[in-house]
């Protein structure tokens, strides 16, 4: 019989990292009880699962780490209501429950033979990290072309995932920039928002596929700025949030015209979003 | 009684005045609905139609409820200053209604500044669940009042059925102690008497009569009709809290479920909200989809009011409300002493 | 498709032969002289003339409140599905035909939802042909009629001394064979006279345009008559709470120590809550885009993804609204 | 939440005990409290406090909170009426309090189920009398199944 999708995988918090200064957002390394969990929970990036902690409730959030990362799952979460305040106050060593994976990932069938562009803003780069994570494994990044990677936050010490930047920063095979809406006195990289360091770097449209994952207003000057480098529609990648309950397509809740978010999401080609009402 | 159709044209000529001349932006009055014994809002913006504007024995809807998010508060600063300066609004009053519309200046959820107060004197408005009742397995097709106030409806087989109009009104209407508004702006009809202005007090006196568990048993049959719809709130003009207690998640005070200790809470916090500030119109109840009897706990919170605190709700737009204020020597017979 | 015969004398004891097998709830008028299904030991003859029911059967298949998971000392579990039959008598064919809307997302869907799967598969649904329409009723426009028994298992029509059932799924076929000692078949002027009634009473409901309605409301999604309709609004639930095919729910958790539960209970999208972020956004601010979304997805959205309308002309929100909104007021604007 | 939560653990097996949820405010009766037991006047062990900042604070959907999680008996406590440390608090919060008590019992709740009283600082006597009272008459009334919710 197949399992019923109310039920979570049980888990466990491995370890909690805080990302920021603000130490509003956290990265949680989660590990199945059951092995076998970890053979069914067959992700891609771009995906999202619902996290629920017994009896404090169930939210859903994009997968942080890369299936090549095979030991554990990454989420790292903001906390801004009701779950992540519960979550944010557990310890490691801490039950959890997984469901998923979710929805539709990045689409890596076309993104095959591409060049990238990747861009980023704020809290929103979890599963572009999961993305950058799976292109730069060894079995994977020869299937790309060149990586180009913009991640903007309002502060240096609002940047996530700082060592595995400053890794991506001296390696091969990806260049990786990074910019802040405020600098201080240590900050010796790009200031300002992301679309004056994307205007800066000018990356060619030619056989790119652009993933943008940040808060609605930098998206919608990002577009924008994209359009003018001459990035078609169909070639941007987006990544919707919208609020959640059942992630199988059932409650109603996170429809966007015929769209479920859920299932037909959350990754949409602008595109197709461009055919979509904006109740998002 | 003045005649509906009268009170009618008299609406329509206000309207039509008062949008004209530009002294109100909105005129808020009744327009009857697709199905017999109704009538639906009408929010009227333009003097050449006002002849949409209806008054019959239907014109239930306390049109106070849509006040508040008339004058609805910016959110933040920056929206205060693209908001658009606050309109003026006429709106048709029933005498509940005019207490609502008052009751809401009082707790500043409105400027009576921007209010023109059009007050209807109300010779009771028809319980469409009644009505439908007596008509048992008929349908009506069409309903028409008289000279006396009695309404005729046609059913389905082209018969005409007479009801009489006390037979049909709605409980709070024959409860009602002041049909006839107070401090409207206009009034329009002969000042009506209540019919039976004890008669709340009565119920009150004969529920509680019965014992302890026997209330409890009636209120629990009462309310395992309910379905959760939010409909009572959601159609009482005092219900503007921009964030209720009762969809709180953080924490989330009442569960969401059908379980009988939720939707027991659910009524009781419902109900106490309203102390002091229910004007008695009934809407609660003429909401419930499920005929479920709302006022039971509301309609006694007003009386203790009126008794403990000498306040009734909606009377006068410059006192400070019951539950604001209190007073050194206010009863404290309740209290537990060692 | 078997076709039989029962007179009205021999009810109770179909009846009584169903109580035999499982929970049977059938039309009784209460106190108030409201008839709804319930289930109680019948011993008047089953009600058969009645306008449908203040709520519909949805509540059987996809409860008000329905637990998910248990918890305990920080494990998740799943309940135990029901495994009781029961039968329901007496369902309009409005509210049978909602039961396929369903199916779509709670069957169909992947995965399968299966609290629903169950209570499906153990109930029976004999649906009896309408024959007291109502002026809110508009089954005909929507696809169904008052002789349709689609999404029942059973149609029963009532005839002047007989009622008429024909089996309309494998289940239903089942159940008429094992009462088929009840049943006598049916003879051509039954067949008749059920032809004839059907017809009268379809003959009595008005129609509503919604021919092409997707397509129109793709076409009215800017029009301005969302704002003027949905000014009315109050903003509860009472129309999707009675709708048939409305589904939507939320789902919370429950905790006293170290015990609870995971629940999921209706919602509705005229909630402003409903769509409401963490972080404060609300994608639907007002009662127009909520209002708005109601409809579009009932005519446009379902027909678009699920490939049906997800309305069964019963009438109950026009007939229940507290404000008497009539949502084939907004169609007939949008020209839907 | 969890002091409620709290309630429900004190749950034992052998035998019922009352146990009631006591709300304080934190400047006289709390302080009440704390005299009491420093002056070791014994009282019952079946309350469980919940400082608030004033009685005024007190919505009365915390008392059915608090007898929907379990708690048999819900006790509220405020300083005597003049002696606010925000003025008038208590005497906005005895309106509510007597409304409030006068509903539940019209509703079909018992009255002893919920309790008001005014404790002082210096009341340490006072407050262990009233707790004396209250536990006694709520186990009188036996265990709270008119507004717990089960799970």
């Amino acid at each position: 019989m197949a399992r019923n999708p109310y039920l979570p995988y049980p888990a466990r918090i491995d370890e909690v990292i805080v990302e920021n200064e603000a130490r509003d957002i956290k990265t949680f390394r989660l590990v199945f009880e059951d092995p076998k969990s970890a053979v069914e929970f067959d992700h891609l990036p771009g995906q999202f699962a619902e996290l629920s902690l017994p009896g404090m409730g169930e939210a859903p959030f994009g997968i942080a780490s890369s299936p090549t990362e095979t030991d554990y799952l990454l989420f790292t979460i903001k906390r801004v209501g009701l779950f992540t305040t519960e979550i944010h106050s557990v310890e490691a060593g801490t039950a959890i429950g997984v469901r998923g994976p979710m929805g539709r990932p990045f689409p890596w069938d076309t993104m095959a033979g591409k060049n990238l562009l990747i861009i980023g803003g704020g809290f929103a780069f979890t599963t572009l990290r999961a993305a950058i994570k799976y292109i730069l494994d060894p079995a994977n990044r020869s299937r790309f072309g060149s990586i180009l990677v913009i991640y903007g936050a309002r502060t240096p010490g609002e940047l996530m995932y700082k060592d595995e930047l400053t890794e991506w920063q001296a390696r091969d095979g990806i260049d990786v920039h990074l910019t802040v809406d405020h600098a201080d006195e240590h900050w010796t990289q790009h200031e300002g928002v992301v679309t004056s360091l994307l205007g800066a770097l000018k990356p060619s449209a030619d056989n790119t596929l652009v993933l943008v994952c940040g808060p609605p207003i930098m998206i919608r000057f990002t577009l924008v700025s994209l359009a003018t480098l001459g990035f078609s529609e169909d070639a941007i990648i987006l990544s919707l949030e919208m609020r959640m309950k059942c992630g199988i397509g059932k409650c109603g809740r996170c429809n966007i015209g015929s769209k479920y978010v859920c299932k037909d999401g959350p990754v949409f080609t602008y595109q197709e979003l461009r055919t979509l009402p904006t109740e998002y | 009684m003045t005649p509906s159709h009268e009170i009618e044209a008299r609406l329509r000529e206000t309207a039509e005045e008062l949008l004209r001349e530009k002294r109100v932006d909105l005129f808020l009055g009744y327009e009857k609905a697709t199905l017999p014994f109704r009538t639906t809002p009408l929010f009227l913006t333009s003097p050449e139609e006002v002849e949409r504007l209806a008054w019959n024995p239907f014109c239930t809807t306390n049109l106070a409820v849509y006040l508040p998010r008339l004058f609805k508060a910016p959110a933040s600063a920056r929206e205060a200053e693209r908001a658009p300066p606050l309109p003026t609004v006429a709106v048709v009053l029933k005498g509940c209604d005019a207490r609502s519309a008052i009751a809401l200046v009082q707790e500043r959820q409105v400027p009576r500044e921007k209010l023109v107060l059009v007050g209807v004197a109300c010779p009771g408005m028809v319980d469409v669940r009644k009505a439908e009742r007596a008509l048992g397995e008929h349908e009506a097709l069409g309903a028409g009042e008289d000279a006396l106030g009695n309404i005729h409806v046609v059913v389905e087989d082209g018969r005409e059925v007479t009801l009489p109009r006390e037979e049909i009104v709605a409980d709070a209407c024959l409860e009602c102690r002041a049909p006839t508004p107070s401090l409207p702006d206009v009034l329009v009809g002969e000042p009506v008497e209540g019919k039976d202005p004890d008669g709340a007090r009565r119920q009150t006196d004969e529920f509680a009569s019965k014992t302890l568990d026997d209330r409890w048993a009636h209120l629990q049959d009462e309310l395992s009709k309910c379905i959760r719809c939010n409909a009572c709130r959601q159609a009482c003009p005092m219900c503007y809290c921009k964030e209720c207690l009762l969809d709180q998640t953080r924490p989330r005070w009442v569960g969401t479920s059908t379980d009988m200790s939720d939707v027991t809470i659910y009524h009781l916090v419902r109900a106490f909200h309203m102390a002091g500030r229910c004007t008695e119109c009934g809407a609660c109840a003429r909401a419930c989809s499920m005929g479920i009897d709302t006022r039971l706990l509301t309609r006694k919170l007003g009386q203790e009011v009126e008794d403990l605190y000498g306040y009734r709700s909606g009377e006068s737009a410059d006192v400070l409300p019951a539950l604001s204020a209190f007073d050194m020597d206010d009863a404290q017979d309740f209290l537990t002493e060692p | 498709m078997t076709e039989k015969r029962i007179p009205h004398t021999d009810l109770d004891g179909l009846l009584g032969r169903l109580r035999e097998r499982g929970a049977v709830y059938a039309p009784a008028r209460d106190d108030a002289g409201d008839v709804a299904l319930t289930q109680a030991p019948l011993d008047d003859p089953m009600v058969l003339e009645y306008r449908n029911f203040r709520l519909s059967p949805k509540a059987f298949f996809l409860p008000q409140s329905q637990t998910l998971l248990t918890f305990c000392d920080g494990e998740a579990h799943e309940p135990s599905l029901p495994d009781g039959e029961t039968f329901l008598v007496g369902v309009r064919p409005c509210d049978a035909k909602a039961l396929l809307a369903l199916d779509k997302v709670f069957l169909d869907g992947d995965p399968p939802d299966p609290y629903y799967a169950r209570l499906r598969e153990t109930t029976t649904v004999i649906a009896l042909a309408c024959t007291r329409p109502m002026s809110s009723c508009f089954c005909t426009s929507v696809g169904g009629g008052p002789g349709d028994g689609a999404g029942a298992d059973v149609l029963a029509v009532g005839l002047e001394a007989d009622l008429l059932l024909r089996a309309q799924t494998p289940k239903g076929e089942e159940l008429l064979s094992s009462v088929a000692d009840l049943l006598a078949d049916a003879t051509d002027d039954a067949v008749k006279e059920a032809e004839k009634r059907v017809g009268a009473a379809e003959s009595l409901i008005a129609p509503v345009e919604v021919d092409n309605s997707a397509q129109r409301l793709r076409d009215g999604y800017d029009s301005p008559c969302w704002e003027t309709a949905s000014q009315t609004c109050l903003g509860c639930g009472t129309c999707s709470f009675l709708c048939p095919t409305c589904h939507c729910f939320d789902i919370t958790d429950e905790l006293r120590g170290t015990r609870g539960r995971r629940v999921r209970t209706w919602d509705c999208c005229a909630y402003p809550l409903f769509t409401l972020h963490g972080s404060g956004h609300n994608p639907r601010p007002s009662p127009k885009e909520r209002w708005r979304q109601r409809i579009m997805h009932k005519f446009r959205y379902a027909v678009e993804n699920l490939d049906r309308l997800f309305c069964v002309g019963c009438g109950r929100c026009i007939r229940n609204c507290p404000a008497s909104m009539d949502l084939r007021t907004v169609l007939r604007e949008l020209g839907a | 939440m969890s002091q409620t939560q709290t309630v429900q653990d004190a749950a034992t097996d052998k035998g019922w005990e009352p146990r009631i949820a006591t709300f304080l405010c934190n400047w006289c009766s709390y302080a009440g409290a704390d005299l009491a037991g420093v002056s070791r006047i014994q009282y019952p062990h079946n309350i469980r406090i919940i400082r608030v900042p004033c009685s005024g604070r007190i919505n009365p959907a915390f008392l059915l909170r608090a007898l929907q999680n379990g708690a048999d008996g819900v006790l509220v406590s405020g300083c005597h009426p003049g002696d606010c440390h925000y003025i008038s608090g208590n005497l906005v919060a005895r309106r509510k309090f007597a409304l409030f008590k006068e509903l539940l019992q019209y509703a079909g709740i018992e009255p002893e189920r919920v309790q008001f009283t005014w404790v002082s600082a210096s009341e340490g006597g006072r407050f262990a009398a009233v707790v004396e009272k209250v536990v006694e008459e709520v186990r009188k009334l036996g265990p709270n199944e008119k507004l717990v919710k089960t799970l």
